[in-house]
């Protein structure tokens, strides 16, 4: 019951916060709010007995990547609106689609394992830090620890897990193309 | 066309330069200089020096008083170094009106001016120590100072603002024993200055933060306008106290430490030789003072022949000129100018900066060890 | 309901207060270590040789007007500090101070990571402080800070994985009894890691020479540089809670804890008689001198020579560290 | 007392105008007068507008006399750097003058670029050293400022001084292009004295604020200024500060000299 109680709390503040993320007015404020939000999703892991997920997240996400998007949003002027720095050959139907697809795509994902059915490993494409979350959320009776962890990532995950770190590659790669004037 | 835009945005972000002040009122800039950076990230694009905060019109001032009151204001330029800017103002006016000086005289002012080096170089190793984060080094100097600060109390009674010379010799001959304390402080300070090298010399750090930093050849240097340490960092061999020899100097030993990169670094080397060829010129001058009079023949009212001329020193800083006219009528200079060696090498900061990181401006207003009194005066 | 309840509050009150004691006193500690290195005698005036400046300074800091600049994003400048001192305090939930569970408020099972993940989240003080001051100077060492604690975080986890390979537990209680069952200290099996670490440390906590997010000498004060009052001083405690948090993280991992000496040597079994949370205690003020030292002796880097110095030397070293342990844990 | 103030002028040199004497010295005259009994009010707005020449407010019982550029001794020997800017660059050395042991050349204003390129370039002179660019104002003289560069040549080790005769409107060709150690010099030149210095890449003031009315060396400029006449009299200094900037001096000076 305890637990029930807890959990919708979280849920409703995690959705909360995510919709403060997208409509706060300034992009540091939406930063904080991401920050707040993956802190209540990685309690949300500590409930699921899954620590070692919910420190890597705090981790990785609220402590490094955050932290790069508030370094790169701090140097954006605040003098000029948010509209001024929209692409005006952006199409409003083509992102909606997308977003549109992204969803089905996790439903459909929820739904085959909570099934029992095999998780559709080709995914793991997605993202890379997808794949893990989702399996330790929805993994039936998977004590998440450490060491579980490790062995499932190595086996049976082996190929999606490459092919992230591949494109990780790839994002750095193309990252400091574009961020060098002289190669 | 509308297309045309937002491509060239996107291959190229569009970085706005920040512009900051540095100074008037920064921990670094060693009183009341404003540099405005433009930094491109930390890349430090521009520079420009913003200066005369503490514009005091001494030279205005200067040309209404006395000629003898004018000692006091020189005070007030490189109040660092009071003595030595006496020294070079009573040596113009005597050029001027062709006094000589005795030989005692002469050789007090010699150890009263490489005294001054002394105090003037530990105040620029402190700060330019304290300025690159190695702040022990800062309390150590100061504390050295603070012996060079009590021998000019008890030669002329003050600390920083000395009064210590006169037209045609010195206002009071050496106090008893003084010679002695001249020559135990030397021996004090040559074991102080092995402390700082100890702490810097091969400190990684310092090296790292020191060398190639702030690069300029002999040539450009020359054309900037540098004097003194600057200067000889870069290997121009350049010593008013060698190549225009006054007071004692042609009568002593002492070499002239060069650099040969030109960086930050052999700024920093050769100060800490200079430290060891003051102490020498200290020794050789203490045991070589002759007995005498401490003041030349001059008229009871002091109003040199109309005519002018420009007469430079080695100050701590650099070549320290003054170029007074005298139209020989009145009590007081006609024309009183100072150049100032900070002054002069402050100038080349611009060059220096430019390329180098926020954190080397501070190092590099350190190295060219500029005093705001003497370049605004 | 009292030991799942009113033994840990009781606990954590008695942690944080001992803490923030602990950092008041390491604050007049600094000021006496580096005074002696400058020939100096340092504060003086409140009470015997100035021991009540301790209490001196923060009742001055308390007093101070608070100032928050007319054009700075208040809730951010208002919430920074905070940010900055939480994680901090935070973390000594997981640090064991004796062998019993009596010296921590818990033992988990990722605590290590709990550590390094916690005092990441430190980071955002420093960054919206200088973000939030609307000022220039903030601004560069908020932007400083961000990479500068990013990239030495890398270097640091990744040496910790080394160790960890060793002892095969993430628990902090693990690691130690790791050290007491092996009867050597890791310093002794991991001296390269030992030295990462506390290079990464001091990068980590913006101790000299390090310190560039808030160098005086060229940022005028850095992040904090319009902080004022209270403010000011909740930067000022996470700076040396950090400090402690470091020094504990080294001991725990490097010098055996709260174990004495070479444990399992019995001529020097008489060193056991000495309380297990004095040895540690004692350890970390050890540490923190040597912080207070190195701040005493050294210049500052400059930002690019620490970041080359990052990236360049001490991730590689860290690889290479994790890569030769990996190797000897399975040749072995 | 203007007619002896011109015929010491006249007396001063060859070059001079009569004219531009009486221009010069009648103000100062006029203000003397008018200026004992009520200087204070009269001194700041002096430091306003700078063509017009300003009232002295403690104007010498007579002009100075800029000293005689002293020719060398009969006998001396001409050296050799003169020498080669003798030869080098005709007619443009007016005169050669020797006194306590330093060299200077008087040059005509509109030769000095050519000069100083020799003195640099040359290898008897080799003057790739600028100590100093000063000025010196002489103000009932037409061609009121000696512009005066100390050169130094770090590879021969001598020095030279080069002087230039010049009014307040003519040109000085800057030589920061010869040395960029003359930047801030002539920039200080210009602050200070107000000279014409042309070509000058970024001429500003230097020492004073940019806004700053006058010119601070000139000897017709006041050595007190606002700031005593604050401490006797704090109403008639807030008169004079409220005046409008533009509106050049202020209208008790204009009253007092015209």
């Amino acid at each position: 019951m305890a637990e029930a109680i807890v959990f919708w709390t979280l849920a409703v503040l995690i959705l909360g916060l995510g919709i403060m993320v997208i409509s706060a007015r300034s992009a540091v404020h939406s930063v904080l709010f991401l920050v707040v939000n993956f802190l209540l999703v990685a309690v949300l892991y500590v409930m699921l007995n899954a620590e070692f997920v919910a420190v890597i997240q705090v981790l990785v996400y609220a402590g490094g990547i955050v932290v790069l998007y508030l370094f790169v949003v701090m140097l954006v002027s605040l003098k000029k609106a948010p509209e001024r720095y929209a692409d005006p050959r952006r199409v409003a139907w083509t992102g909606t689609l997308l977003a549109g697809a992204v969803l089905l795509e996790v439903v459909a994902i929820v739904v085959a394992s909570s099934g029992g059915g095999e998780p559709a490993a080709t995914e793991g494409a997605l993202g890379a830090a997808d794949t893990p979350f989702a399996e330790c959320g929805a993994g039936p009776l998977v004590s998440c620890n450490t060491e579980q962890l490790g062995w499932v990532l190595y086996t049976s995950y082996l190929i999606p897990f490459e092919v992230a770190s591949m494109l990780l590659l790839v994002a750095m790669i193309g990252a400091i193309v574009l961020a060098k004037r002289h190669l | 066309m509308t297309l045309e835009a937002p491509r060239t945005s996107a291959t190229q972000f569009d970085t706005d330069e920040l512009v900051i002040n540095m100074g008037p009122q920064h921990p670094s800039t060693h009183g009341v200089l404003r540099v405005v950076l433009k930094l491109d990230g930390e890349r430090v694009i521009d520079a420009d020096c913003v200066i005369g905060y503490i514009h005091r019109g001494i030279e205005k001032l200067s040309e209404n008083r006395d000629w003898t009151q004018i000692i006091l204001l020189t005070d007030r330029m490189d109040y660092v170094a009071a003595a030595t800017n006496n020294l070079g103002y009573c040596q113009t006016v005597e050029k001027l009106m062709q006094i000589e000086v005795p030989r005692r005289a002469r050789y007090i002012r010699t150890v009263l001016a490489e005294l001054q080096r002394i105090a003037s170089h530990c105040l620029w190793l402190g700060t330019h120590a304290m300025d690159i984060g190695a702040m022990t080094v800062l309390l150590y100097a100061f504390r050295e100072r603070e012996f060079v600060l009590d021998l000019f109390e008890e030669f002329c009674g003050a600390r920083l603002t000395y009064n210590a010379m006169r037209i045609g010799g010195l206002p009071l001959d050496i106090p008893p024993g003084w010679d002695r304390k001249v020559l135990s402080f030397c021996d004090l300070m040559e074991g102080k200055l092995n402390d700082y090298e100890t702490l810097l010399t091969n400190n990684r750090i310092w090296l790292k933060r020191t060398r190639g930093v702030g690069v300029i050849g002999g040539d450009e240097a020359i054309g900037l306008g540098l004097c003194g340490p600057p200067l000889r960092g870069s290997g121009v061999p350049r010593d008013v106290r060698k190549d225009e020899p006054y007071a004692a100097y042609d009568e002593l030993e002492f070499n002239v430490p060069l650099g040969t990169r030109g960086d930050t670094y052999d700024r920093y080397l050769i100060r800490m030789d200079e430290f060891r060829e003051s102490i020498r010129l200290i020794r050789q001058a203490v045991e070589g003072i002759p007995e005498g009079p401490i003041m030349g023949k001059v008229p009871r009212l002091i109003k040199p022949p109309a005519g002018e001329t420009y007469h430079a020193i080695e100050s701590p800083k650099g070549e320290l000129g003054y170029f007074i006219v005298s139209d020989g009528k009145s009590t007081n200079p006609y024309r009183f100018r100072v150049r100032p060696p900070s002054f002069c090498n402050l100038q080349g900061l611009k060059r220096l900066v430019t390329g180098h990181l926020v954190a080397d401006v501070v190092a590099l207003i350190g190295t060219i060890d500029i005093v705001l009194g003497e370049v605004d005066r | 309901m009292m030991d799942t309840v009113v033994v840990p509050l009781l606990k954590i009150a008695v942690l944080l207060n001992a803490v923030l004691v602990a950092v008041t006193f390491l604050v007049l500690m600094e000021r006496k270590v580096i005074a002696w290195a400058q020939s100096r005698l340092g504060p003086m005036r409140v009470g015997p040789y100035g021991i009540l400046q301790a209490i001196a300074d923060p009742i001055k800091l308390i007093l101070k007007e608070d100032i928050t600049p007319a054009r700075a994003d208040k809730y951010v400048f208002t919430l920074a500090p905070i940010m900055s001192l939480v994680p901090a305090l935070v973390v000594f939930s997981v640090v064991p101070f004796g062998p019993d569970p009596f010296y921590y408020v818990s033992d988990i099972n990722v605590g290590l990571l709990f550590v390094i993940s916690v005092t990441s989240i430190g980071v955002y003080g420093i960054i919206l402080g200088g973000w939030a001051s609307n000022s220039k100077y903030p601004l560069l060492a908020s932007l400083r800070a961000s990479a500068q604690l990013i990239s030495y975080e890398i270097a640091v986890t990744m040496t910790l994985v080394s160790v960890i390979l060793t002892t095969g537990t993430l628990s902090l209680v693990g690691i130690v009894e790791a050290q007491r069952e092996g009867g050597l200290w890791f310093a002794f099996v991991q001296p390269v890691a030992l030295m990462l670490v506390f290079i990464g440390g001091l990068a980590e906590t913006n101790r000299a020479p390090f310190d560039l997010p808030e160098a005086e000498t060229e940022l005028t004060g850095g992040f904090h540089t319009e902080y004022s009052g209270m403010r000011f001083s909740l930067f000022f405690l996470a700076e040396y809670a950090n400090m402690i948090v470091i020094s504990a993280v080294v001991v725990i991992m490097f010098f055996g804890g709260w174990l004495a000496p070479f444990p399992n040597v019995p001529a020097l079994s008489f060193l056991g008689l000495v309380p297990a949370w004095i040895w540690f205690i004692g350890k970390i003020f050890l540490f923190l001198y040597v912080f207070i030292w190195i701040r005493a002796t050294l210049p500052r880097y400059r930002y690019d020579q620490l970041m080359g110095l990052g990236w360049k030397v001490l991730i590689p070293i860290a690889i290479g560290n994790l890569v030769v342990t990996g190797i000897l844990k399975v040749a072995l | 007392m203007a007619d002896e103030t011109r015929s010491q002028a006249g007396k001063d040199g060859a070059d001079r105008q009569p004219a531009a004497g009486v221009a010069g010295s009648a103000a100062p005259a006029a203000k003397r007068e008018a200026g004992k009994k009520s200087a204070a009010p009269a001194k700041a707005p002096a430091a306003a507008a700078k063509p017009r020449p300003k009232p002295k407010p403690k104007a010498p019982p007579e002009p100075p006399k800029a000293p005689e550029d002293q020719a060398p001794p009969d006998g001396m020997e001409i050296p050799a750097m003169v020498a080669a800017l003798q030869n080098g660059v005709s007619g443009a050395v007016l005169k050669v003058s020797f006194w306590v042991g330093d060299w200077t050349v008087i040059v005509a204003p509109d030769r000095l670029l050519d000069v100083m390129r020799f003195l640099r370039d040359d290898a008897a002179t080799a003057f790739d050293y600028c100590s100093d660019v000063t000025a010196a104002d002489w103000p009932p003289r037409e061609k009121r400022f000696d512009v005066v560069y100390c050169l130094y040549s770090t590879r021969l080790r001598q020095r030279i001084r080069v002087k230039v005769r010049v009014g307040e409107e003519d040109p000085v060709e800057s030589v920061t292009g010869l040395w960029p150690a003359a930047d801030w010099l002539e920039r200080e030149v210009f602050d200070q004295f107000g000279v014409n210095i042309v070509n000058h890449p970024n001429l500003r003031r230097i020492l004073m604020p940019e806004q700053w009315q006058g010119h601070p060396q000139r000897k017709d400029y006041p050595l007190e200024g606002p700031g005593e006449l604050l401490m006797e009299n704090p109403q008639d200094w807030l008169r004079v500060r409220n005046l409008p900037d533009e509106a050049g001096p202020g209208p008790a000076a204009d009253g007092e000299i015209e």
